[in-house]
Protein backbone atom coordinates (compact mmCIF):
# COMPACT_ATOMS: atom_id res chain seq x y z
CA UNK A 1 0.00 0.00 0.00
CA UNK A 2 1.87 2.92 -1.34
CA UNK A 3 0.98 6.94 -1.31
CA UNK A 4 3.53 9.19 -3.78
CA UNK A 5 3.02 12.37 -4.31
CA UNK A 6 5.40 13.49 -7.50
CA UNK A 7 6.85 17.01 -8.63
CA UNK A 8 7.88 15.73 -11.74
CA UNK A 9 7.00 13.98 -14.83
CA UNK A 10 6.80 10.45 -14.51
CA UNK A 11 5.98 7.10 -16.71
CA UNK A 12 2.86 5.38 -15.16
CA UNK A 13 3.71 2.17 -17.04
CA UNK A 14 7.14 2.49 -16.16
CA UNK A 15 6.42 2.97 -12.33
CA UNK A 16 3.83 -0.10 -11.73
CA UNK A 17 6.37 -2.21 -13.50
CA UNK A 18 9.08 -1.51 -11.12
CA UNK A 19 6.75 -1.48 -8.42
CA UNK A 20 5.28 -4.87 -9.23
CA UNK A 21 8.97 -6.10 -9.65
CA UNK A 22 10.10 -4.27 -6.89
CA UNK A 23 8.16 -3.72 -4.39
CA UNK A 24 4.91 -5.95 -4.49
CA UNK A 25 7.02 -9.50 -5.00
CA UNK A 26 3.78 -11.76 -5.32
CA UNK A 27 4.76 -13.43 -8.28
CA UNK A 28 1.76 -15.55 -9.07
CA UNK A 29 -0.01 -14.48 -6.50
CA UNK A 30 -2.46 -11.79 -8.60
CA UNK A 31 -4.39 -12.80 -11.36
CA UNK A 32 -5.69 -9.05 -11.70
CA UNK A 33 -4.44 -5.87 -11.90
CA UNK A 34 -6.36 -2.60 -12.39
CA UNK A 35 -4.75 0.60 -13.53
CA UNK A 36 -6.01 3.94 -14.43
CA UNK A 37 -4.26 6.90 -15.85
CA UNK A 38 -5.65 10.14 -15.67
CA UNK A 39 -3.83 12.48 -18.00
CA UNK A 40 -3.70 16.15 -18.80
CA UNK A 41 -5.78 17.18 -21.84
CA UNK A 42 -5.27 20.15 -23.97
CA UNK A 43 -8.73 21.22 -23.76
CA UNK A 44 -11.37 21.07 -21.15
CA UNK A 45 -14.69 23.27 -20.76
CA UNK A 46 -14.69 24.53 -24.28
CA UNK A 47 -10.85 25.82 -24.32
CA UNK A 48 -7.25 24.94 -24.74
CA UNK A 49 -4.76 24.78 -22.12
CA UNK A 50 -1.72 25.02 -22.50
CA UNK A 51 -0.19 24.16 -18.71
CA UNK A 52 -1.17 23.61 -15.02
CA UNK A 53 -0.32 24.26 -12.00
CA UNK A 54 -1.63 21.48 -8.76
CA UNK A 55 -1.67 22.60 -5.51
CA UNK A 56 -1.54 20.65 -2.82
CA UNK A 57 -1.66 20.03 1.11
CA UNK A 58 1.56 18.45 2.12
CA UNK A 59 0.58 15.56 4.51
CA UNK A 60 -2.97 15.78 4.55
CA UNK A 61 -2.80 14.87 0.91
CA UNK A 62 -0.71 12.04 1.84
CA UNK A 63 -2.66 11.09 4.81
CA UNK A 64 -6.13 11.20 2.73
CA UNK A 65 -4.64 9.06 0.14
CA UNK A 66 -3.06 6.42 2.60
CA UNK A 67 -6.63 6.32 4.45
CA UNK A 68 -8.32 5.00 1.27
CA UNK A 69 -5.92 3.08 0.36
CA UNK A 70 -6.37 1.03 3.83
CA UNK A 71 -9.93 1.61 3.51
CA UNK A 72 -10.15 -0.23 0.15
CA UNK A 73 -8.14 -2.71 1.35
CA UNK A 74 -10.65 -3.63 4.17
CA UNK A 75 -13.20 -3.74 2.10
CA UNK A 76 -12.17 -5.72 -0.94
CA UNK A 77 -9.84 -8.92 -0.80
CA UNK A 78 -6.51 -6.86 -2.28
CA UNK A 79 -3.17 -7.86 -2.34
CA UNK A 80 -1.77 -4.77 -2.92
CA UNK A 81 -2.58 -1.06 -4.24
CA UNK A 82 -0.33 2.03 -5.45
CA UNK A 83 -1.00 5.69 -5.85
CA UNK A 84 1.45 7.92 -7.37
CA UNK A 85 0.05 11.96 -8.42
CA UNK A 86 1.83 14.64 -9.75
CA UNK A 87 1.98 18.00 -8.46
CA UNK A 88 3.52 21.33 -9.54
CA UNK A 89 3.69 22.43 -13.49
CA UNK A 90 1.99 20.12 -15.89
CA UNK A 91 2.09 19.94 -19.27
CA UNK A 92 -0.69 18.27 -21.79
CA UNK A 93 -0.55 14.80 -22.17
CA UNK A 94 1.58 14.16 -18.91
CA UNK A 95 -0.01 11.78 -16.51
CA UNK A 96 -0.72 13.50 -13.51
CA UNK A 97 -2.32 10.49 -11.47
CA UNK A 98 -1.87 6.39 -11.50
CA UNK A 99 -3.69 4.11 -9.53
CA UNK A 100 -2.86 0.52 -9.59
CA UNK A 101 -4.89 -2.11 -7.75
CA UNK A 102 -3.33 -6.18 -7.54
CA UNK A 103 -5.98 -8.85 -6.53
CA UNK A 104 -6.08 -12.57 -7.01
CA UNK A 105 -9.55 -11.74 -9.37
CA UNK A 106 -10.87 -9.12 -11.33
CA UNK A 107 -14.11 -7.54 -9.68
CA UNK A 108 -11.87 -6.94 -6.14
CA UNK A 109 -8.78 -4.56 -8.66
CA UNK A 110 -11.74 -3.08 -10.51
CA UNK A 111 -13.68 -2.15 -8.10
CA UNK A 112 -11.26 -1.10 -5.58
CA UNK A 113 -9.21 1.08 -8.59
CA UNK A 114 -12.46 2.97 -8.84
CA UNK A 115 -13.60 3.40 -5.64
CA UNK A 116 -9.64 5.10 -4.77
CA UNK A 117 -10.22 7.26 -7.84
CA UNK A 118 -13.84 8.54 -6.61
CA UNK A 119 -12.45 8.93 -3.20
CA UNK A 120 -9.46 10.84 -4.54
CA UNK A 121 -11.58 13.25 -7.17
CA UNK A 122 -13.63 13.82 -4.58
CA UNK A 123 -12.12 14.29 -1.78
CA UNK A 124 -8.06 14.80 -1.63
CA UNK A 125 -6.84 17.83 -1.46
CA UNK A 126 -5.75 18.52 -4.72
CA UNK A 127 -6.11 21.61 -6.82
CA UNK A 128 -5.93 22.52 -10.68
CA UNK A 129 -5.26 25.87 -12.24
CA UNK A 130 -5.24 26.21 -15.30
CA UNK A 131 -3.07 28.48 -17.93
CA UNK A 132 -4.78 29.60 -20.93
CA UNK A 133 -4.32 31.25 -24.17
CA UNK A 134 -4.84 34.43 -22.09
CA UNK A 135 -5.09 34.47 -18.99
CA UNK A 136 -5.66 31.25 -16.00
CA UNK A 137 -8.04 30.17 -13.93
CA UNK A 138 -8.75 27.37 -11.03
CA UNK A 139 -10.63 24.53 -12.40
CA UNK A 140 -14.02 24.34 -10.45
CA UNK A 141 -15.73 21.21 -12.25
CA UNK A 142 -13.98 18.08 -11.09
CA UNK A 143 -15.52 15.67 -13.97
CA UNK B 1 -10.63 15.25 19.98
CA UNK B 2 -10.69 15.73 23.81
CA UNK B 3 -14.11 17.18 23.81
CA UNK B 4 -16.70 16.34 26.32
CA UNK B 5 -20.18 15.60 25.10
CA UNK B 6 -22.98 17.76 26.24
CA UNK B 7 -21.28 21.35 26.91
CA UNK B 8 -21.30 23.87 24.57
CA UNK B 9 -18.52 23.76 22.29
CA UNK B 10 -17.06 27.33 23.56
CA UNK B 11 -16.58 26.18 27.31
CA UNK B 12 -15.38 23.16 26.25
CA UNK B 13 -12.31 24.32 24.12
CA UNK B 14 -11.21 27.20 26.27
CA UNK B 15 -12.61 26.92 29.35
CA UNK B 16 -10.63 29.70 31.25
CA UNK B 17 -9.99 31.38 28.55
CA UNK B 18 -6.19 31.34 27.68
CA UNK B 19 -5.12 32.72 24.58
CA UNK B 20 -5.25 30.26 22.14
CA UNK B 21 -2.85 30.09 19.12
CA UNK B 22 -4.36 28.27 15.93
CA UNK B 23 -2.21 27.95 12.87
CA UNK B 24 -4.52 28.89 9.98
CA UNK B 25 -3.73 27.89 5.91
CA UNK B 26 -5.78 28.56 2.61
CA UNK B 27 -5.00 27.14 -0.08
CA UNK B 28 -6.01 27.49 -3.91
CA UNK B 29 -8.15 30.24 -5.16
CA UNK B 30 -9.11 31.10 -1.27
CA UNK B 31 -5.37 31.75 -0.77
CA UNK B 32 -5.94 33.90 -3.35
CA UNK B 33 -8.34 35.82 -2.53
CA UNK B 34 -7.53 36.12 1.07
CA UNK B 35 -4.36 37.03 0.21
CA UNK B 36 -2.57 34.65 2.29
CA UNK B 37 -1.51 31.15 2.42
CA UNK B 38 -0.07 30.74 5.87
CA UNK B 39 -1.16 32.40 9.01
CA UNK B 40 -2.10 31.97 12.83
CA UNK B 41 -4.66 33.60 14.97
CA UNK B 42 -4.23 34.52 18.83
CA UNK B 43 -7.38 35.22 20.64
CA UNK B 44 -9.08 33.97 24.07
CA UNK B 45 -12.36 34.17 22.70
CA UNK B 46 -11.94 32.13 19.72
CA UNK B 47 -13.88 28.46 19.93
CA UNK B 48 -14.91 27.19 16.40
CA UNK B 49 -13.07 26.29 13.15
CA UNK B 50 -15.86 29.79 12.20
CA UNK B 51 -14.53 32.05 14.62
CA UNK B 52 -10.67 31.10 13.41
CA UNK B 53 -12.05 32.00 9.47
CA UNK B 54 -13.88 35.35 10.61
CA UNK B 55 -10.62 35.91 12.43
CA UNK B 56 -7.88 35.33 9.81
CA UNK B 57 -9.86 36.28 6.91
CA UNK B 58 -10.31 39.77 8.02
CA UNK B 59 -14.02 39.02 8.38
CA UNK B 60 -14.81 38.31 4.54
CA UNK B 61 -17.74 36.08 4.45
CA UNK B 62 -17.10 32.27 3.66
CA UNK B 63 -17.73 31.02 0.03
CA UNK B 64 -20.42 28.81 0.85
CA UNK B 65 -18.32 25.70 -0.58
CA UNK B 66 -15.62 26.25 1.96
CA UNK B 67 -14.12 22.90 2.69
CA UNK B 68 -12.38 22.81 6.29
CA UNK B 69 -10.14 20.39 7.86
CA UNK B 70 -8.14 20.46 11.77
CA UNK B 71 -5.07 19.01 11.76
CA UNK B 72 -5.69 17.67 8.12
CA UNK B 73 -8.72 15.78 9.31
CA UNK B 74 -12.13 17.39 7.42
CA UNK B 75 -14.70 19.11 10.12
CA UNK B 76 -17.56 21.59 9.50
CA UNK B 77 -17.32 24.95 10.69
CA UNK B 78 -19.05 24.36 14.18
CA UNK B 79 -15.94 22.26 14.62
CA UNK B 80 -14.39 22.99 18.03
CA UNK B 81 -10.71 24.27 17.97
CA UNK B 82 -7.93 23.63 21.16
CA UNK B 83 -4.86 25.55 21.33
CA UNK B 84 -2.39 24.33 18.69
CA UNK B 85 -4.65 23.37 16.20
CA UNK B 86 -3.68 23.55 12.47
CA UNK B 87 -6.89 25.06 10.49
CA UNK B 88 -6.88 25.13 6.84
CA UNK B 89 -9.52 26.35 4.23
CA UNK B 90 -9.64 25.60 0.80
CA UNK B 91 -12.26 25.54 -2.00
CA UNK B 92 -13.40 21.98 -3.83
CA UNK B 93 -10.59 19.99 -4.31
CA UNK B 94 -10.03 18.98 -8.42
CA UNK B 95 -6.97 16.39 -8.32
CA UNK B 96 -7.12 13.28 -10.08
CA UNK C 1 -9.22 -0.38 -32.01
CA UNK C 2 -6.70 -3.30 -32.03
CA UNK C 3 -6.70 -6.81 -31.08
CA UNK C 4 -4.12 -9.38 -31.00
CA UNK C 5 -3.19 -13.18 -30.00
CA UNK C 6 0.34 -13.49 -28.80
CA UNK C 7 1.82 -17.29 -28.82
CA UNK C 8 4.94 -15.85 -27.22
CA UNK C 9 5.55 -13.65 -23.12
CA UNK C 10 4.91 -9.90 -23.53
CA UNK C 11 4.92 -7.18 -21.21
CA UNK C 12 1.40 -5.59 -20.61
CA UNK C 13 2.78 -2.58 -19.65
CA UNK C 14 5.37 -1.61 -22.30
CA UNK C 15 2.92 -2.69 -24.79
CA UNK C 16 0.15 -0.12 -23.48
CA UNK C 17 3.33 1.91 -23.84
CA UNK C 18 4.42 1.47 -27.55
CA UNK C 19 0.52 1.71 -28.30
CA UNK C 20 -0.12 5.02 -26.99
CA UNK C 21 3.20 6.06 -28.12
CA UNK C 22 3.18 5.17 -31.76
CA UNK C 23 -0.52 3.87 -32.57
CA UNK C 24 -2.40 5.98 -30.75
CA UNK C 25 -1.47 9.22 -31.87
CA UNK C 26 -3.84 11.33 -29.57
CA UNK C 27 -1.70 13.19 -27.21
CA UNK C 28 -3.81 15.58 -25.00
CA UNK C 29 -6.85 14.26 -25.83
CA UNK C 30 -7.46 11.40 -23.76
CA UNK C 31 -7.84 12.62 -19.75
CA UNK C 32 -8.37 8.37 -18.56
CA UNK C 33 -6.61 5.46 -19.44
CA UNK C 34 -8.02 2.09 -18.04
CA UNK C 35 -6.31 -1.00 -18.28
CA UNK C 36 -6.56 -4.15 -16.60
CA UNK C 37 -4.19 -6.63 -17.06
CA UNK C 38 -5.05 -10.81 -16.05
CA UNK C 39 -2.34 -12.81 -15.45
CA UNK C 40 -1.74 -16.45 -14.71
CA UNK C 41 -1.46 -17.58 -10.96
CA UNK C 42 0.33 -20.27 -9.49
CA UNK C 43 -2.79 -21.98 -7.32
CA UNK C 44 -6.59 -22.29 -8.50
CA UNK C 45 -9.10 -24.59 -6.91
CA UNK C 46 -6.65 -25.06 -4.22
CA UNK C 47 -4.16 -26.51 -6.58
CA UNK C 48 -0.27 -25.43 -7.39
CA UNK C 49 -0.65 -24.86 -11.21
CA UNK C 50 2.50 -25.33 -12.89
CA UNK C 51 1.63 -24.45 -16.39
CA UNK C 52 -0.58 -23.25 -18.68
CA UNK C 53 -1.64 -24.35 -22.23
CA UNK C 54 -4.02 -21.75 -24.09
CA UNK C 55 -6.28 -23.00 -26.48
CA UNK C 56 -8.23 -20.76 -29.18
CA UNK C 57 -10.43 -20.76 -32.05
CA UNK C 58 -7.94 -19.09 -34.92
CA UNK C 59 -10.09 -16.15 -36.92
CA UNK C 60 -13.31 -16.55 -34.75
CA UNK C 61 -11.39 -15.20 -31.66
CA UNK C 62 -10.02 -12.04 -33.27
CA UNK C 63 -13.58 -11.37 -35.25
CA UNK C 64 -14.97 -12.11 -31.46
CA UNK C 65 -12.66 -9.24 -29.96
CA UNK C 66 -12.82 -6.51 -32.83
CA UNK C 67 -16.87 -7.53 -32.52
CA UNK C 68 -16.94 -6.90 -28.74
CA UNK C 69 -14.09 -3.84 -29.79
CA UNK C 70 -16.86 -2.27 -31.49
CA UNK C 71 -19.49 -2.98 -29.53
CA UNK C 72 -17.84 -0.89 -26.69
CA UNK C 73 -16.71 2.32 -28.54
CA UNK C 74 -20.44 2.29 -29.65
CA UNK C 75 -21.47 2.37 -26.27
CA UNK C 76 -19.33 4.39 -24.92
CA UNK C 77 -17.23 7.60 -25.90
CA UNK C 78 -13.94 6.40 -26.24
CA UNK C 79 -10.66 7.53 -28.38
CA UNK C 80 -9.19 3.70 -28.96
CA UNK C 81 -8.97 0.45 -27.40
CA UNK C 82 -6.31 -2.52 -27.27
CA UNK C 83 -6.84 -6.17 -26.81
CA UNK C 84 -3.60 -8.27 -26.17
CA UNK C 85 -4.72 -12.04 -25.55
CA UNK C 86 -1.85 -15.08 -24.99
CA UNK C 87 -2.30 -18.47 -26.39
CA UNK C 88 0.11 -21.44 -26.27
CA UNK C 89 1.80 -22.87 -23.03
CA UNK C 90 1.88 -20.13 -20.61
CA UNK C 91 3.85 -20.21 -16.81
CA UNK C 92 2.88 -18.76 -13.57
CA UNK C 93 2.73 -14.48 -13.43
CA UNK C 94 3.05 -14.10 -17.15
CA UNK C 95 0.12 -11.91 -18.24
CA UNK C 96 -2.85 -13.87 -20.12
CA UNK C 97 -4.86 -10.87 -20.74
CA UNK C 98 -4.33 -7.05 -21.41
CA UNK C 99 -6.99 -4.46 -22.27
CA UNK C 100 -6.52 -1.07 -22.52
CA UNK C 101 -9.35 1.68 -23.27
CA UNK C 102 -8.55 5.46 -23.73
CA UNK C 103 -11.44 7.93 -23.19
CA UNK C 104 -11.64 11.54 -22.47
CA UNK C 105 -13.00 11.00 -18.78
CA UNK C 106 -12.83 8.60 -17.01
CA UNK C 107 -16.33 6.59 -16.23
CA UNK C 108 -16.15 5.50 -20.22
CA UNK C 109 -12.76 3.77 -19.76
CA UNK C 110 -13.91 2.30 -16.52
CA UNK C 111 -17.02 0.71 -17.75
CA UNK C 112 -15.95 0.04 -21.02
CA UNK C 113 -12.84 -1.96 -19.94
CA UNK C 114 -14.93 -3.77 -17.15
CA UNK C 115 -17.22 -4.46 -20.33
CA UNK C 116 -14.54 -5.65 -22.44
CA UNK C 117 -13.12 -7.91 -19.64
CA UNK C 118 -16.76 -8.93 -18.98
CA UNK C 119 -17.54 -10.28 -22.40
CA UNK C 120 -14.21 -12.05 -23.63
CA UNK C 121 -14.33 -13.78 -20.57
CA UNK C 122 -17.90 -15.17 -21.26
CA UNK C 123 -17.71 -15.46 -25.04
CA UNK C 124 -14.06 -15.49 -26.38
CA UNK C 125 -13.11 -18.93 -27.49
CA UNK C 126 -10.23 -19.57 -25.17
CA UNK C 127 -10.06 -22.72 -23.23
CA UNK C 128 -7.02 -22.82 -20.48
CA UNK C 129 -5.56 -26.24 -19.46
CA UNK C 130 -3.79 -26.40 -16.20
CA UNK C 131 -0.71 -28.75 -15.34
CA UNK C 132 -0.70 -29.75 -11.64
CA UNK C 133 1.82 -31.04 -9.54
CA UNK C 134 0.54 -34.53 -11.20
CA UNK C 135 -1.47 -34.65 -14.82
CA UNK C 136 -3.27 -31.86 -16.09
CA UNK C 137 -7.10 -30.83 -16.30
CA UNK C 138 -9.01 -28.01 -18.21
CA UNK C 139 -10.45 -25.54 -16.48
CA UNK C 140 -14.13 -25.51 -16.25
CA UNK C 141 -14.72 -22.60 -14.05
CA UNK C 142 -13.99 -19.38 -15.47
CA UNK C 143 -14.00 -16.88 -12.21
CA UNK D 1 -28.26 -16.61 -43.37
CA UNK D 2 -29.83 -17.11 -46.60
CA UNK D 3 -33.09 -18.41 -45.25
CA UNK D 4 -36.32 -18.25 -45.62
CA UNK D 5 -38.44 -17.63 -42.74
CA UNK D 6 -41.67 -19.66 -42.54
CA UNK D 7 -40.38 -22.87 -43.92
CA UNK D 8 -39.54 -26.00 -42.16
CA UNK D 9 -35.10 -25.49 -42.27
CA UNK D 10 -34.61 -28.68 -43.36
CA UNK D 11 -36.31 -28.18 -46.42
CA UNK D 12 -34.41 -24.50 -46.53
CA UNK D 13 -30.96 -26.21 -46.43
CA UNK D 14 -31.15 -28.83 -48.49
CA UNK D 15 -34.33 -28.23 -50.69
CA UNK D 16 -33.19 -30.56 -53.69
CA UNK D 17 -31.30 -33.17 -51.12
CA UNK D 18 -27.90 -32.24 -53.02
CA UNK D 19 -24.84 -34.06 -50.57
CA UNK D 20 -23.11 -31.39 -48.58
CA UNK D 21 -20.15 -30.99 -47.37
CA UNK D 22 -19.53 -29.41 -43.98
CA UNK D 23 -16.09 -28.45 -42.25
CA UNK D 24 -16.26 -29.43 -38.47
CA UNK D 25 -14.03 -28.42 -35.60
CA UNK D 26 -13.96 -29.79 -31.92
CA UNK D 27 -11.93 -27.54 -29.64
CA UNK D 28 -10.55 -28.55 -26.01
CA UNK D 29 -12.37 -31.20 -23.93
CA UNK D 30 -14.49 -31.89 -26.48
CA UNK D 31 -11.44 -32.20 -29.10
CA UNK D 32 -9.78 -34.41 -27.04
CA UNK D 33 -13.41 -36.37 -25.83
CA UNK D 34 -14.12 -36.36 -29.78
CA UNK D 35 -10.94 -37.51 -30.77
CA UNK D 36 -10.73 -35.16 -33.48
CA UNK D 37 -9.88 -31.49 -33.87
CA UNK D 38 -11.18 -31.39 -37.57
CA UNK D 39 -13.06 -33.19 -39.89
CA UNK D 40 -15.90 -33.07 -42.65
CA UNK D 41 -19.58 -34.38 -42.91
CA UNK D 42 -20.90 -35.05 -46.40
CA UNK D 43 -24.40 -35.76 -46.36
CA UNK D 44 -27.34 -35.15 -47.80
CA UNK D 45 -29.62 -35.34 -44.95
CA UNK D 46 -28.31 -33.00 -42.28
CA UNK D 47 -30.20 -29.74 -41.83
CA UNK D 48 -29.05 -28.65 -38.51
CA UNK D 49 -26.37 -27.97 -36.61
CA UNK D 50 -27.68 -31.24 -33.86
CA UNK D 51 -27.12 -33.24 -37.17
CA UNK D 52 -23.78 -32.28 -37.88
CA UNK D 53 -22.59 -33.47 -34.51
CA UNK D 54 -24.29 -36.23 -34.11
CA UNK D 55 -22.68 -37.61 -37.72
CA UNK D 56 -19.16 -35.92 -36.50
CA UNK D 57 -19.10 -37.05 -33.46
CA UNK D 58 -20.23 -40.75 -34.08
CA UNK D 59 -23.52 -40.47 -32.62
CA UNK D 60 -22.69 -40.04 -29.01
CA UNK D 61 -24.84 -37.29 -26.85
CA UNK D 62 -24.34 -33.83 -26.82
CA UNK D 63 -22.75 -32.47 -23.47
CA UNK D 64 -25.35 -30.30 -22.08
CA UNK D 65 -23.19 -27.17 -22.07
CA UNK D 66 -21.45 -27.51 -25.64
CA UNK D 67 -21.19 -24.22 -27.59
CA UNK D 68 -21.68 -23.84 -31.12
CA UNK D 69 -20.60 -21.57 -33.92
CA UNK D 70 -21.55 -21.59 -37.74
CA UNK D 71 -19.24 -19.30 -39.75
CA UNK D 72 -17.64 -18.60 -36.41
CA UNK D 73 -20.83 -17.16 -35.26
CA UNK D 74 -22.21 -18.38 -32.06
CA UNK D 75 -25.60 -20.22 -32.95
CA UNK D 76 -27.95 -23.03 -31.04
CA UNK D 77 -28.04 -26.61 -32.07
CA UNK D 78 -31.46 -26.02 -34.61
CA UNK D 79 -29.67 -23.52 -36.62
CA UNK D 80 -29.86 -24.83 -40.16
CA UNK D 81 -26.53 -25.38 -42.03
CA UNK D 82 -25.67 -25.05 -45.77
CA UNK D 83 -23.03 -26.36 -48.17
CA UNK D 84 -19.63 -24.93 -47.61
CA UNK D 85 -20.44 -23.96 -43.79
CA UNK D 86 -17.81 -24.38 -41.05
CA UNK D 87 -19.53 -25.83 -37.70
CA UNK D 88 -17.43 -25.51 -34.33
CA UNK D 89 -18.67 -27.39 -31.43
CA UNK D 90 -16.83 -26.64 -28.07
CA UNK D 91 -17.21 -26.24 -23.92
CA UNK D 92 -17.68 -23.22 -22.12
CA UNK D 93 -14.67 -20.93 -23.04
CA UNK D 94 -12.19 -19.99 -20.42
CA UNK D 95 -9.77 -17.38 -21.42
CA UNK D 96 -8.91 -14.19 -19.43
Amino acid sequence: MTVEIRNQDFDPYQEVSAYQREVLQADGKYGATAVFVGSMRDFNEGDEIRAMTLEHYPEMTEQYLEKISREAKQRWDLIDSLIIHRVGDVSPNEPIVVVAVWSAHRAAAYEANRYLMEELKSRAPFWKKETLVQGSRWVEKNT
Amino acid sequence: MNMIGSLPPESQSNPDRRTMSIAVKFFASLREQVGKADTSVESQTVSSVQDVWELASGGRPMPANTLMAVNMDYVDANHPVVEGDEVAFFPPVTGG
